[in-house]
């Protein structure tokens, strides 16, 4: 397992960042964050509000410019592409194109409130991978079963509680049969009845091949789940390892602080 | 607590049996709402009934040329250049609208400047412009600037006639509205459907098309609706190069027979009722848009009535909203 | 109350000028107010418009001083715009019309004409006459312009059957609000040329473009135009006593010499009535 | 991965120090832009000194009027019948709108008829009614119905004289457009706002003026921006009961000195004029109302150029989803 | 401590609630809910998604309508009046007087986008409650500091994170001294240093006299801070009782069910 700089992982990672930084109108907000994750591995963010998981994670996506360091997910450049021995930019198509290969469960859900739950997986396949539409619905709502909502296909997001919506919204993210998953803490909204399926079901993805990095307060799935956890605060990565050893013996004072009030 | 017995129960739903711990109270009364429905029925009642028997107008007048063959054909002409005016320019605002929310400097300047220049001069002038271009211009050639080589020429008058120059105006006008209109629709959607968007791979085109406007139309509608009433009503303006549209058709009927006021009232009859077709597509345009934005429609007209005469409010928490003012 | 009363206080009438005959047959209503509100679409030149100070004039202006003095009233004249004309005089803001209104037995259904003037109609061209229209016939089967409020619409209309019979067939007629509309039609190539009044035309040949934009075309066989038609003071049809009241005091200006005077100043000798009358366009 | 070496550094932020392995790319070009920029210069500049040199305009008459005092009067009145009758109607529209959106039948059926008819009967006809509504009614008296008894009774030219009709008849007839759009602004507010409102007790008055209006405006200001600007030009229509605007004056003037084209520009730059100055307090309201919209307030003008001229994207998601279209 | 019909209870209920009923468009959400929370106690809900916990606090705000039994707070019927002997249905100002005794955290934080954190909290103290300006904004800060976010008060809700906006929410809620505190899961968007925190507030709140509803997931906090436990599921109240009886001794098997998911 490694989490040091890419350069010396024995397998390419699939996502490695390095040294990455990001301002918010001259207010650092990711001061140089630095890990990797290899193929089929899970990684848990932890850290205390305004760490900046969900801006890293914002990052990753492109969702957010870097303002330095550099992120590559599958080997390539995340908004960059070389051709011959030149960096470019990429432009809006080829980002999107990028994207794909990444799915992402948002802390707020953001449903397309137009869109019945079923609609909303259905949407970017059928548009945007060109897929047939019968196979498109026909998989959406095996997805929808799978995370238990398969009566509710033709609901509207706002006729369905919290915790419905965000369980339409982890459907949506894997029916791009994306290679690498990230979550911004996918459980918060969810009902604890439901947060054990929720897990299953992102278990079973790692054990298919499926790179996730799941930022999260739920100290038992880290430890059960994660091949790697991380602790962020203030926009560095404070500590990192196996569960083992940063949840149940970890170094700096800070982590042990955090894990004490969470635990 | 006392049970009250003179009342309606408060408990009407689905679920019918009324238990004795249901509590039976006098609903809301709205005495004043009555009032003023009775006030102003009697008003509009008297206003009908005085317009109709004003010694002023000669109902035979406003009789004959309501269905005249001019007053209809300008109907149609007015029915067609508005729809088309609408159709075209709406495109056009789109267009505007996603220029001009770009940080893309050029296009942005560009649109900014296409809606200052459209919207700042009298739409009068513009059709005067386009109507009579050869006025300034008596060739349109396309060719390279500053040279003699052109490769195609043509006598303005020939390329635009009245009705083109006429659409053209309205045309391009509209749209430096539309795009400002369309521009507060996009606005109003939340950032985080463009994330959701992009984030599962949407071009930004398609997040425009599938995820961002459809949202906005629900502000846009509205405004539109004006808009497209507004132009029903400024195709008269083409009067000045002699497109003979409804209202051109009315005054020039009556600057011969002088029966203004009838014909006003014609053409206020056709108006209103273009009107009254128009907002019905609105409507139900409306309730599409709006559909999972609320957790339930908004009544249709039919249920409204049935409201009124059953006194159940609809939802508790609109029927507060909206009492007190 | 009206933005654009016009200053015709400076001449007051004097007693000295009033008709007696005509002034008594003027209703109470007029003499107590001892004014006539006149409605005008002003400016429409050379009939109503302003001279260099701003000061009201023209021919409307100028017969309707002296009716007024005829009638031992103010004339005021007060600038509506045709299209609401009559609804003005029907509400009471109004009591005439003067603005060199056609006298059509179409327009008797709603009012009664007092006819002042019997003109023909112009054509005016771009200078120099790029298209040769020499005739009235020359016309046929091009675009001509006029101006929606004026008869001269009608009148063209009559020619279709020549026309067609001639080969080019009917003109091409549009209808604009306004007689500028008109010119910047014909300026713009819209239209070969203006059929206007006799006298608006020739005001148009001297004024446009200092007087480089257009030209009248001359027929010699019809020097005050062609198919002269009457203008006249519109009185709605309930005022008949007014009507008749301002047909006496027309008379009376035409007696005294004052009428051939006016119409002289503004060069429309040719266009004069030989007495007053009522609905006399046919 | 190579680093590539002939390009600008990607990171520019406020952390100034250059890393090594910060990425060292090549920025998105947009070549297109420079030659659309170009390329539409030279056609506005080509254009300007055509319509300038072109001999059918008389450019002493433009300079001789533009400042002329029958000119200027008309300016202000433009101006003063805008503002009053945009004021009065926005809070009428405001009214109609709170009405239109509730559930009581009364209100809601008294609103869309006012609706229905002031927007379904052209404003030329309004006008036309408030001016001449001596022609129906002679006096005005407010008294008991069917009876003889009147408190107050006046001759109808005198209470309306044609300046309060005409500001009458835009008043009324533009706060139905604006109810319109008003409406559309409350419902582009989310439900929870109401709910949050109502849990800490705020009154269904107060959540509107304190909650609902302020998150509406952001949707409200464009649209209304354009009705305001209409407005400018719509007073002309006041010139059929005699009211001198702008407008008016200046075909006055142009139908005795036939210098039409002459006019319609001075009348152009003046509207242009008028509209540009309108546009920047419409420009700081948008940003005012789009506070705690955006997690970061769009850039003004001076910010744009800037960006322009320094090439660097304000914010990533901004400026994809708009160089696509 | 009683939770039968409020007939039964030596104290008078703060709040009770009989055979409370309410249906969307024909499907019965509640069921006939009957509970009562006396003065200074706190009442955890807890049940799966779609048991009606969201629509039974809202039915309490009168934000619904309820379609059948009742519910009163401080001995006053929600949303009805009692003048002479008969019932009258409260017009939208008396209902408006009405809950500013009850305050109400939401699921989704609600904030008002266009007001900063410190604007949230005094807008109805200032506005409603005619506080005088300075003061409200005193207590603003007071409360702010409260939730860890007194260096934020400038900030827009926007450019919060997701746990910063619920602190605000919760001190919003604060600010009208409310008799009674509602919570629709308040903590499933915090972060988990800073639950500690905020349970703190609500002990203290507690012992103040302050009487709350809870919906949560936190079956530790339920365990300790609460008087009463409900257990709901399909819009009826299978279980209710002390912690200690709910939570470790659950007599149905469905709570059974529920509670081994959870924990
Ligand atoms: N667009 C933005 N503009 C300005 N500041 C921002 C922006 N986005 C985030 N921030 C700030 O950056 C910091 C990190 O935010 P981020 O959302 O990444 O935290 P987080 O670790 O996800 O916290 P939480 O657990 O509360 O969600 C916060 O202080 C936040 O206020
Ligand atoms: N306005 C509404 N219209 C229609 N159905 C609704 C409405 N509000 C709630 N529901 C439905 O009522 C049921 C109960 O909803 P509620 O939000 O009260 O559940 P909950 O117990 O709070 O669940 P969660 O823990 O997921 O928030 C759900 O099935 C929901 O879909
Ligand atoms: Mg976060
Ligand atoms: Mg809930």
């Amino acid at each position: 397992m490694t989490i040091e700089a890419p350069a010396s992982a024995p397998v390419e990672p699939l996502l490695s960042a390095l040294k990455v930084r990001k301002s918010y109108g001259g207010v650092e907000v990711l001061k140089g964050i630095s890990l990797a994750v290899n193929p089929g591995q899970v990684m848990c963010l932890l850290g205390p509000s305004g760490s900046g998981k969900s801006t890293f994670l914002r990052c990753i996506n492109h969702l957010e410019r870097i303002d330095g360091g550099r992120i590559s997910v599958n080997g390539e450049l995340v908004g960059y592409a070389q051709r011959r021995d030149r960096i470019f930019e990429m432009n809006p198509r080829e980002v999107a194109r990028q994207r794909r290969g990444i799915g992402m469960v948002f802390q707020r859900f953001n449903l397309f409130p137009h869109m019945t739950a079923l609609e909303n997986i259905t949407a970017a396949p059928i548009g945007v991978r060109r897929i047939n539409k019968q196979k498109a619905r026909d998989r959406g709502l095996e997805l929808l079963d799978r995370v238990g909502l398969a009566n509710l296909a033709q609901s509207y997001p706002a006729q369905l509680s919290g915790g419905q919506q965000q369980r339409v919204a982890i459907a949506r993210a894997l029916a791009m049969d994306p290679k690498l998953l990230l979550f911004d803490e996918p459980t918060s909204a969810l009902d604890p009845e439901l947060v054990g399926d929720v897990l299953d079901v992102m278990r079973t993805l790692a054990s298919d091949g499926m790179t996730m990095v799941v930022v999260t307060h739920e100290i038992g799935f880290a430890r059960g789940a994660a091949d790697v956890v991380v602790f962020m605060d203030g926009g560095v990565v404070v500590e990192s390892g196996p569960p083992e050893v940063v949840l149940d013996n970890p170094q700096s004072a800070r982590t042990k602080a955090f894990l004490d009030s969470v635990m | 607590m006392a049970h009250a017995t003179l009342a309606t129960p408060v408990g009407a739903g689905p679920a019918t049996q009324i238990d004795p711990d249901d509590i039976v109270a006098v609903p809301l009364r709205h005495p004043w709402r009555w009032f003023l429905a009775v006030f102003l029925l009697i008003g509009f009642v008297s206003l009908g009934i005085s317009l109709w028997q004003n010694e002023n107008i000669n109902h035979p007048t406003i009789t004959e040329f309501i269905f005249n063959p001019r007053i209809l054909s300008g109907v149609v002409l007015t029915v067609v250049l508005t729809v088309v005016a609408m159709l075209v320019s709406t495109v056009l605002g789109v267009l505007l609208a996603v220029m001009r929310l770009s940080n893309n400097p050029v296009m942005n300047t560009l649109a900014w400047l296409y809606v200052w220049a459209f919207r700042g001069t009298p739409l009068l002038i513009q059709i005067v412009f386009w109507g009579y271009l050869g006025l300034l211009y008596a060739q349109i050639s396309v060719g390279i600037p500053f040279t003699d080589f052109t490769i195609f020429s043509m006598e303005t008058n020939t390329l635009i006639p009245a009705l083109t120059a006429g659409l053209l105006a309205l045309t391009l006008n509209q749209a430096a509205y539309s795009a400002e209109i369309v521009r507060s629709g996009m606005l109003s959607v939340d950032e985080g459907q463009y994330e959701a968007a992009y984030s599962v791979g949407m071009s930004p085109v398609f997040t425009l098309f599938k995820v961002v406007l459809p949202q906005a139309m629900r502000v846009i509608i509205p405004p539109m609706g004006n808009e497209t009433i507004s132009m029903l009503k400024n195709t008269s303006l083409l009067s000045v190069i002699a497109v003979l549209e409804l209202y051109t058709v009315a005054t020039q009927i009556s600057s011969q027979n002088l029966r203004q006021v009838e014909l006003l009232l014609v053409v206020s009859c056709w108006y209103l009722f273009l009107t009254s077709v128009l907002s019905i597509p609105q409507y139900y345009l409306e309730r599409y848009y709006g559909r999972g934005k609320a957790r339930t429609l908004p009544p249709t007209p039919f249920q409204r009535v049935r409201a009124l005469l059953g006194r159940r409010p609809i939802t508790v928490r609109r029927t507060e909203s909206q009492d007190a003012s | 109350a009206t933005a654009d009363a016009a200053p015709s206080t400076e001449k007051a009438p004097s007693t000295a000028d009033v008709d007696a005959t005509a002034a008594a047959a003027l209703p109470a209503k007029y003499k107590d107010a001892g004014i006539i509100k006149v409605a005008s679409d002003i400016p429409f030149p050379p009939m109503e418009m302003f001279d260099e100070n701003q000061k009201l004039t023209g021919f409307d202006y100028d017969l309707a001083q002296a009716i007024g003095a005829k009638l031992g009233v103010t004339m005021e004249l007060q600038t509506q715009a045709f299209d609401s004309i009559i609804p003005s005089l029907q509400s009471g803001k109004h009591d005439v019309i003067m603005s060199g209104m056609n006298d059509t037995p179409e327009r008797q259904v709603t009012v009664d004409f007092v006819d002042y003037l019997h003109a023909g109609f112009s054509i005016l061209v771009p200078a120099g006459n790029p298209n040769k229209i020499a005739t009235v016939l020359d016309l046929c089967g091009q675009e001509v312009a006029v101006q929606k409020a004026t008869v001269q619409a009608e009148i063209l209309r009559g020619y279709d059957k020549q026309c067609t019979d001639a080969g080019p067939g009917p003109m091409k007629l549009s209808e604009l609000p306004l007689e500028t509309d008109v010119q910047t039609a014909v300026r713009a190539g819209k239209a070969v040329a203006d059929v206007v009044d006799s006298a608006v035309a020739s005001y148009a040949a001297q004024t446009a473009g200092d007087g480089k934009f257009f030209e009248v075309v001359r027929d010699p066989a019809n020097p005050a135009g062609y198919d002269p038609v009457y203008t006249g003071i519109g009185v709605l049809k309930k005022d008949a006593a007014l009507s008749k009241a301002l047909m006496l005091a027309l008379d009376s200006v035409i007696a005294d010499g004052s009428y051939a005077k006016i119409l002289g100043k503004y060069d429309m000798s040719d266009f004069a009535v030989d007495a007053a009358g009522i609905n006399l366009g046919s």
